[in-house]
């Protein structure tokens, strides 16, 4: 099995000086495993931090301009607004020796979309109505409605090509097989998954000979770790941590605007919630501002919901939510009560939710509301929150397709009240602009709806943007030519060291 | 012996019996699903009754649990919700892990505790004997995440003599004896101060004891009087706690394995916990439960050794 | 002819407690002859066992000799290292002590313990020591001596245990043999063994053998001669016949008068009233006096001096000031005072 | 007649058993560093508001971070501004009251359980083996399900390490109970008609108090270890509750730049900790009567 | 052959056991399952009267504790009657027998385990009433103080705690509350063993005090034959369970019939210095209670055993008037045995 280290692989590391490590190595440290190697069978970032260096996707988005651009694909066209019809590249083989072709697509897709097989991000295809091999290197994807989003989506990690032969022969989840840069070596369950050089990559020769990915649960000992060159390349760095990072002399930080936003927002399915009057007199009150000051450069200020590297996004947005003003937020609790009964504020213990947590209690507090903070393990809050038990919480959403779509639909189309709309919030009027943004296919067109429900959001306070994110990493100096795109994802294809 | 044996093999079917009833329970009421992890924050309804229906969680409780009883008894112990990966391969993979650190921390309190105890002892109202005292109170007083971190401040990253973290060397060798020093102090300290408490205790009572009398009555020696009358008697005691202590240790692995990034099945056990992985959960508690009654039985069997009054049959 | 084989000079003992220091023995004078018996006889707390242990240099670490002599055939032992006195333990002079069920080391086998001072004093080897454990364990009358060396102190009973302590006791021919209440946790029927046992022994032997008990009985069955002692005071001494026949101390009188006799159904008791005063107790002139129904204003105020009556009798009484006569036809002795 | 019955039996002054318990307890110095440890941390949880200039919740985002020794704030504050001297006092509130709610559930149940099984031949077999069932489990993992099953806050804190005490709790009881029962003063209440409840609750419980208050005193130190090691995982404290656990485990994420904001929660623990331990250690010792021959 | 009777001119019986027998169950295996069994009290008949003393004498571990406790209803009956005042008891439901816990009362051995040592001795002696009696609390108080008096002690004694008192006091605390509830019956287990010689001289008078003045019967149980002698008016010897003599003291003493009763006699050390008597020793110790030897129990020490007696059980019968012995060679010389 995939699980045991080979003998020779146990050189790398304690104690031992960065330079006895392979040369030609990278060693990247997370605080968690990865749940499996299965694109189809996952939906966590670890995991796709490895499968993406494994697997690849029809279209990627470029990490610097963050267009979508063909990457197995060599082009595609629109015969009508609900049929997508994909040119294949020719000549590419998954790591096991099988063709990549048309019915390794829809193989993959199917699979995903299959009941059967429970995969946890069925629902990213699900406006799919069939996918069909037209020739050797020629899809046709059928949608039930015209759907815009759809190559974001198939740019998605859950959406890579698997190959259909591994799959039917083995498990994917463990051992996986794609027509990445890098090839699955070894994977120690809870400790290390160790990846090698793809040898018939092609795309071009890959400098790194090997990359292992570690699990260092306590974000202090990985950098304690990178400090004595155990580990050599960091990613999703905490505010917290950051000014020492930056103080390690041998280690690079690199900082950069992503997609993922933190918010805010009420349970709109309780009444004191649907006062509009409640909802301004919070969003006054918090000073954001404030806030994104102690992330120490690891947030980007703005009232807009979809952020500055999301498809819908316009700069008016910036500042077109309310605006801290304490005076008035006293005034509106003193008139209206609202400081009498206690607000449930629901915390995930994870991430920087507990800091935004802790000052926006505070500044509650100083406006005169009641506010009692509730964390809670991950599981239980999806849980809770996905059932509506609370008053205010906060959510994040990281927009791996970087479509204000795939933001609004989800997390706030009345749609997914009870499941993904956490918030509970529903609203005709803003539905019918998500839907109009889904349902149009012209890329300006679909931008002025997104704008519009983006716009509709802050008007109803429905959501208080804290932060958008900052992908960063920090790496050995000795590392070159990592890029990381605004989704916190990073391919080690065109990595190396010196 | 064998009687003794045979008598804990069945009051270990049933203690199994009950803890595997006890967390299959606790992990049922607990809020929280499995299914909604798997599925993230994006799954949508028919998502997440996909998987429930694919990890067979839609049946009552009592037929999953009878179930899951059914599957055990056959030695399968079931797919983890998580990675589907079977049960046993995940504990197998970690279990030598934890099991080095434990023994290691068992030792460096083995060592430090009976010394100090004895030293103490020996010495009773001595200044060595207050210090080593205050030592063993320290010891059980200082939080062992809070102990890690200190350790790992001075001698990993400041003076570099040892790494941070990670175990993956075989014991063996230079580097894994390296790997495995930190973290066994920071395990092993509190258990220490447990032993040379007891120790120390134990000791004075014996000392005390008409036997230990006898033999100065006789001319012993001194060095004999406390090497062969006394600390064979104190030891009984002694063996106790570290038996007890050995379980203490278990749950310790649990902060110490996280600070140290060392991949063991305490590690395993709260991820589990947190992800609501009930066979991952079932599984790691039935193992550490089943070392749990192993340990104590070995120290039943060297009470055998050590007191010839005790017979189990 | 007669040998001195202990001489006790003046011994005070004293202990470091919460309330101070006490004086558990407050100035004892004794000696034991080469082939006799002592038997030291008093109520509990009287100072028998810390007198016993002060010989043996065994007392409680909270204990000390405050003053005195204690020679042992004229070398006082006081002098000696903890070294040179261990050397003497075991092997001079050896103890037997009351609890035979706690006095053994549960966890060392009998022949180990029986071996221990035989290695130690003669420097045996462990199979002559063997050998010598196996005659000292027929010597004491236990049977099938080889079986029992490899056994545990658990697996005998109670005689048993107090016969191994003695041969224990007896292992390197000591010349000073103390026994503290050998036979007070054993039945009757034991308890006449084990004392016979000591007496041939002894006579064996020729050990000088201090014998500590409360039992009157005990007293008049193995008895050479006898020393009363109350509150950490030797009250009287004497031969044994003496102190039976002729007791010149209230306190001894008392003592004999509340002892039952098994042989005479008309014997009525006469007990002593009150209890013993506690070590730090303050009680000006005789000790005794608060309990004796004899005292007269002198024993309020100043305590009496030692009184030799007879050949080796002597008595810690005013009473004895006088002449004392005891009524010969009455089996009852009283003072007329 | 042991010598240390003989030192019982003179009867002197009068004195009661808890005043010899105090006397013997004040000869052992290092208890009575104990004792002043936990009176004035008693002290300082009462006193908190007195003694605090800054509120412990407080927030300053202006002046977060600041060193020891700093303007007003002589401990310096923490990320969010807060004094860490007013977060550390209001802690000793919550380590003492946590620890002694915890304590006190776990010995209710820990000594019913005990007394029965000492008492009762026939519950022994059944108490005893569910005790076993709850003492294999590692201690901290107990506490996870059941702060899983009732969630996150410190009262299931409370809950869990209660339960997680009895288990220690009733076999230390049962222990006692069983060799109590054996006295003849038992017996004698027995031979008096004294029902069941009366002699366990008159006769058997006063005189298993000694190792009982041994206990109390040293689970009280675990349970603060105990409360903080869960805070520290984040089971425990809610924010902004000035919880020690708590306050390391924010605190570490600021160990190079701010070391204080760990070692001062740390060595309040540590202090507390070995305070409630010593006195333990020193109890025990002035409770029993053996002891009272040495020293 | 006459078993145990009653002779008309008697006074009357208080207390009689038929066969009373008490066993021990011996577990073990891996089940625990009963194994085997103590038999700590192999059939025991007697008969006790009003206002006079029975000694029961043995050496330790013959069963004297366990009957004495077998008796009160501590210990639950084997097998065999008992019956008090005319009534069988056994049997009885615990409401019942409260009424004859008043009439029964026990004094134990060892004086500093007897008392609740965080009890006041006042507390302990009001709660025997408290627990028997509706005395309002000034009554019991004054009740206390009388018993206090009645056994030596003062009233300022009331608010002290055990330890206060030296052994012979808690004894007297012992009695006092023995004889709170004016019992008829009071068995004393070694309740004088423990003390000093001249302590025990002044509890032994204050028991014997105590029965003149309200007609006790006392089951005197003690391994002291000199403190038997000088307290009981008959005697019952006790071997591994069984009994093998009884009678009045004065024959037991002057001539025994059971030659284990005659050793014992010899083996007592006495405290004179009268010529020293012809001994009896025995060897070896008393044999295993859960594995008696077959015939005769006593056979294994027996310095006049035959083949008989290994074989045969010596029934315990009148061999003359009031004078019981289990023994094939009741009364005959040692020599002539032997022959
Ligand atoms: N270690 C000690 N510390 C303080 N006092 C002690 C110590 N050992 C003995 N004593 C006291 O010394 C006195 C004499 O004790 P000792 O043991 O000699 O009495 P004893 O005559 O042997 O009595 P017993 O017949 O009960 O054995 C007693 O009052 C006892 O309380
Ligand atoms: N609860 C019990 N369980 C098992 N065996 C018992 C129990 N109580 C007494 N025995 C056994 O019964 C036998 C008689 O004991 P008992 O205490 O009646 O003897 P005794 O004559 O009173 O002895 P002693 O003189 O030592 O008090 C002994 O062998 C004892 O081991
Ligand atoms: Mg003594
Ligand atoms: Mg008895």
């Amino acid at each position: 099995s995939g699980s045991t280290i080979p003998e020779g692989e146990e050189t790398s590391g304690a104690g031992d000086a960065p330079a006895s490590d392979g040369e030609n190595e990278v060693v990247y440290a997370s605080t968690s495993d990865a749940v499996g190697l299965s694109p189809t069978m996952t939906n966590d970032s670890v995991s796709s931090n490895v499968m993406t260096q494994i697997y690849e996707n029809l279209f990627e988005r470029n990490p610097e301009t963050m267009e979508l651009e063909p990457k197995l694909a060599e082009s595609y066209e629109n015969p009508d607004d609900l049929t997508w019809v994909i040119k294949l590249k020719e000549g590419i083989k998954f790591q096991d020796g099988t063709d990549f072709n048309a019915e390794a697509v829809k193989y993959s897709f199917d699979k995903l979309r299959d009941p059967a097989t429970a995969a946890p991000r069925a629902s990213l295809l699900e406006p799919v109505d069939t996918v069909t091999a037209i020739d050797e290197t020629t899809v046709e994807i059928k949608t039930k409605y015209p759907y815009g989003p759809l190559l974001a989506a198939l740019s998605h990690s859950n959406a890579a090509i698997i190959s259909p032969t591994a799959d039917e022969k083995q498990d994917l989840m463990q051992n996986p097989v794609g027509t990445g840069p890098f090839k699955f070596v070894s994977w120690n369950q809870g400790d290390e998954i160790v990846l090698e050089k793809n040898p018939d990559y092609w795309n071009g020769e890959v400098a790194l000979d090997q990359v292992k990915f570690k699990v260092v649960p306590e974000i202090s000992t990985a950098i304690s770790m990178l400090q004595t060159g155990e580990v050599n390349f960091l990613d999703a760095l905490p505010p917290e941590q950051i000014s020492r990072i930056e103080g390690l002399e041998n280690v690079e930080v690199t900082k950069q605007e992503g997609t993922p936003v933190y918010y805010l927002t009420f349970n709109h399915s309780r009444e004191r919630n649907q006062n509009p009057d409640f909802r301004k007199a919070v969003a006054s009150a918090v000073d954001r501002d404030a806030f994104v000051e102690k992330l120490n450069g690891l947030g980007v200020r703005s009232d807009s919901i979809l952020g500055p590297k999301v498809f819908g996004y316009t700069e008016e947005a910036d500042n077109a939510g309310t605006p801290y003003d304490p005076e008035l937020a006293k005034q509106l609790v003193q008139e209206n009560g609202f400081g009498n009964e206690p607000i449930k504020l629901l915390a995930a213990n994870r991430d920087n939710f507990i800091l935004m947590a802790e000052i926006v209690q505070s500044q509650l507090t100083e406006a005169g509301f009641k506010v009692e903070i509730e964390t809670m393990e991950w599981a239980t809050f999806l849980d809770t929150a996905r059932g509506g038990e609370y008053d205010m919480t906060f959510l994040s959403w990281s927009n791996v397709t970087s479509d204000g779509s795939e933001m609004f639909y989800p997390n706030f189309h009345s749609d997914n009240v009870g499941n993904s709309n956490r918030a509970q919030y529903s609203n005709p009027e803003f539905d019918k602009l998500v839907e109009a943004s889904r349902t149009t296919i012209v890329p300006e067109e679909r931008e002025k709806f997104l704008a519009e429900a983006n716009q509709f959001m802050l008007d109803d306070n429905a959501a208080i943007v804290m932060y958008h994110g900052v992908v960063t990493s920090a790496t050995e100096k000795s590392i070159k030519g990592l890029k990381v795109d605004p989704n916190g994802q990073w391919s080690l294809a065109n990595v190396s060291r010196e | 012996m064998v009687a003794l044996i045979i008598r804990r093999a069945f009051q270990l079917v049933f203690l199994l019996l009950g803890i595997s009833f006890l967390v299959f329970s606790s992990m049922y009421i607990a809020p929280g699903d499995p299914a909604s992890i798997i599925g993230g924050p994006t799954a949508t309804a028919s998502d997440i009754e996909a998987i429930e229906a694919n990890l067979g969680l839609d049946r009552p409780f009592l037929v999953q649990y009878a179930n899951y009883l059914g599957n055990a008894v056959q030695g399968d112990f079931g797919y983890s919700y998580q990675t589907s990966q079977p049960v046993g391969d995940a504990i197998a993979v970690r279990f030598p892990n934890t099991l080095k650190l434990a023994i290691a921390s068992m030792i460096v309190a083995v060592i430090i505790g009976i010394i100090t105890g004895l030293v103490s002892a020996l010495k009773q109202n001595s200044l060595l004997d207050v210090s080593a005292t205050t030592f063993a109170l320290a010891g059980i007083s200082i939080p062992n995440f809070w102990l890690g971190a200190l350790l790992i401040l001075v001698f990993a990253v400041n003076l570099q003599w040892l790494p941070v973290g990670g175990m993956s060397h075989p014991f063996y060798t230079v580097d894994g004896i390296k790997e495995l020093i930190l973290p066994a102090i920071t395990l092993g300290t509190g258990s220490a101060a447990m032993i040379a408490r007891m120790t120390r205790s134990s000791m004075l009572e014996v000392i005390r004891a008409d036997y230990v009398r006898t033999a100065r009555a006789k001319g012993v020696k001194e060095k004999n009087v406390i090497w062969i009358h006394t600390l064979k008697n104190a030891m009984i005691p002694i063996i106790t706690v570290i038996g007890l202590n050995f379980g203490f240790l278990l749950g310790g692995t649990i902060i110490t394995e996280k600070v140290f990034a060392i991949n063991g099945v305490g590690r395993l056990m709260i991820d589990a916990i947190a992800a609501r992985d009930f066979p991952m959960v079932q599984g790691s508690v039935l193992l550490v439960a089943t070392l749990f009654v192993l340990v104590n039985l070995i120290v039943d069997i060297i009470y055998t050794y050590i007191d010839p009054r005790i017979k189990y049959d | 002819m007669a040998q001195t084989l202990l001489e006790v000079k003046d011994l005070v003992t004293s202990f470091r407690t919460a309330e101070g220091t006490v004086r558990a023995v407050k100035g004892i004078s004794f000696h034991v002859e080469k082939g006799e018996t002592l038997c030291i006889v008093g109520e509990s707390g009287c100072g028998k066992s810390i007198t016993s242990l002060s010989v043996m240099g065994l007392l409680p670490s909270n204990g000390s000799i405050e003053s005195g002599e204690i020679l042992l055939n004229n070398e006082p032992l006081q002098n000696l290292s903890q070294e040179q006195l261990r050397k003497l333990r075991g092997n001079q002079m050896s103890m037997i002590f009351q609890e035979p069920m706690t006095a053994l080391n549960p966890v060392l086998t009998i022949g180990y313990q029986l071996r221990e001072p035989l290695i130690l004093h003669h420097k045996l080897s462990k199979s002559e020591a063997t050998k010598q454990a196996v005659e000292l364990l027929n010597q004491v009358g236990i049977p099938n001596p080889a079986k029992r060396l490899n056994q545990y102190p658990h697996e005998l009973s109670g005689g048993m245990r107090q016969r191994v302590m003695i041969a224990m006791a007896l292992a390197c021919h000591p010349s000073l043999l103390i026994a503290d209440e050998p036979t007070t946790a054993l039945d009757v029927t034991i308890q006449a063994q084990i004392l016979d046992l000591i007496n041939d022994l002894k006579e064996k032997l020729d050990m000088g053998v201090l014998l500590i008990t409360h039992d009157m009985g005990v007293v008049a069955e193995v008895a050479n001669r006898v020393m009363v002692m109350y509150a950490g005071l030797k009250i009287e001494e004497g031969p044994v016949e003496e102190i039976f026949n002729n007791p010149s101390h209230p306190y001894t009188i008392g003592l004999l008068n509340s002892v039952p006799n098994v042989d005479d159904p008309e014997f009525e008791l006469e007990p002593i009233p009150g209890n013993m005063p506690g070590l730090n107790e303050d009680i000006p002139g005789c000790r005794f006096h608060p309990r004796c129904k004899f005292a007269m204003d002198k024993c309020k105020v100043m305590a009496p001096p030692e009184f030799h009556l007879s050949q080796g009798h002597s008595a810690t009484c005013w009473l004895n000031e006088k002449e004392a006569e005891t009524d010969e036809n009455s089996g009852r002795v009283t003072i007329k005072a | 007649m042991t010598t240390a019955e003989a030192v019982k039996a003179k009867p002197k002054k009068k004195e009661k058993a808890w005043q010899t318990t105090l006397r013997r307890l004040f000869r052992n110095k290092m208890a009575i560093v104990g004792l002043i440890v936990v009176l004035l941390q008693i002290l300082l949880a009462v006193f908190a508001p007195v003694i605090t200039v800054h509120d412990p919740i407080r927030q300053n985002l202006g002046s977060s971070e600041l060193p020891m020794f700093s303007d007003g704030h002589w401990l310096g504050t923490d990320n969010y501004g807060r004094d860490v001297w007013s977060r550390i006092v209001y802690g000793a509130r919550i380590s003492l009251v946590v620890g002694a709610v915890a304590v006190s559930l776990g010995l209710l149940g820990g000594v019913i359980l005990g007394m029965l099984a000492g008492y009762y031949r026939k519950l022994d077999a059944i108490i005893m083996r569910f005790v076993d069932l709850l003492f294999s489990f590692p201690g901290i993992l107990l506490a996870m399900l059941i702060i899983a099953i009732l969630g996150t806050s410190l009262v299931n804190v409370a809950i869990a390490i209660s339960i997680w005490s009895i288990p220690t709790c009733a076999r230390i009881v049962r222990g006692s109970v069983l060799s109590v029962k054996e006295k003849e003063y038992i017996m004698a209440m027995r031979s008096m008609g004294a029902s069941n409840l009366r002699i366990m609750v008159k006769h058997i419980l006063p005189n298993v108090t000694a190792p009982i208050i041994v206990f109390a005193t040293m689970r009280m130190a675990t349970a603060i270890l105990s409360t903080a090691s869960l805070s520290y995982l984040g089971l425990g404290a809610q924010p902004p509750t000035p919880e020690w656990g708590a306050m390391i485990s924010q605190g570490q994420d600021f160990m190079w730049t701010s070391p204080h904001l760990t070692i001062v929660p740390g060595i309040a623990i540590m202090l507390t900790v070995f305070a409630f331990n010593v006195l333990g250690d020193g109890l025990r010792d002035a409770l029993d009567p053996n002891m009272d021959v040495e020293q | 052959m006459r078993t145990v009777e009653e002779s008309p001119s008697k006074p009357e019986i208080l207390l009689e056991l038929n066969d009373v027998k008490k066993y021990f169950p011996i577990k073990g295996g891996i089940l625990k399952r009963v194994q085997g069994n103590v038999k700590a009290v192999e059939s025991v008949s007697l008969k006790l009267y009003k206002g006079e003393s029975l000694g029961v004498v043995g050496e330790s571990g013959c069963g004297k504790s366990t009957l004495g406790r077998t008796i009160l209803g501590l210990e639950e009956l084997t097998d065999g009657k008992i019956k008090f005042n005319e009534q069988e008891i056994q049997d009885l439901k615990r409401k019942e027998k409260k009424k004859f816990v008043k009439e029964m009362q026990m004094i134990f051995q060892d004086p500093y385990a007897s008392l609740n040592p965080r009890q006041r001795i006042g507390n302990a002696l009001d709660e025997v009433f408290r627990m028997h009696t509706n005395m309002p609390a000034q009554e019991r108080k004054e009740a206390v103080l009388d018993l206090l008096k009645e056994v030596g002690l003062k009233a300022e004694h009331y608010d002290r705690y055990p330890h206060e008192f030296s052994g012979g006091q808690r004894q007297r605390i012992g009695i006092a509350r023995a004889i709170a509830l004016n019992p008829s019956f009071i068995i004393c287990d070694e309740a004088v063993s423990a003390l000093d010689v001249s302590v025990q001289a002044q509890v032994l008078k204050l028991l014997k005090t105590l029965q003149e003045k309200y007609n006790l019967s006392y089951l005197f149980i003690s391994h002291d034959l000199g403190v038997v002698r000088y307290f009981c008016d008959r005697v019952l010897v006790m071997y591994l369970g069984h009994t093998v003599e009884m009678s009045d003291v004065t024959k037991i003493f002057n001539h025994p019939l059971h030659p284990y009763t005659r050793a014992l006699l010899s083996a007592i050390p006495r405290p004179t210095m009268q010529a020293k008597r012809e001994r009896i020793r025995l060897v070896g110790d008393m044999p295993n209670p859960s594995n008696p030897p077959s015939g005769c129990v006593f056979h294994t020490r027996c310095p006049m055993a035959q083949e008989i007696c290994s074989v045969d059980k010596p029934a315990f019968i009148e061999h003359e008037k009031d004078h019981f012995a289990a023994c094939h060679f009741a009364g005959q010389s040692l020599s002539r045995v032997l022959g």
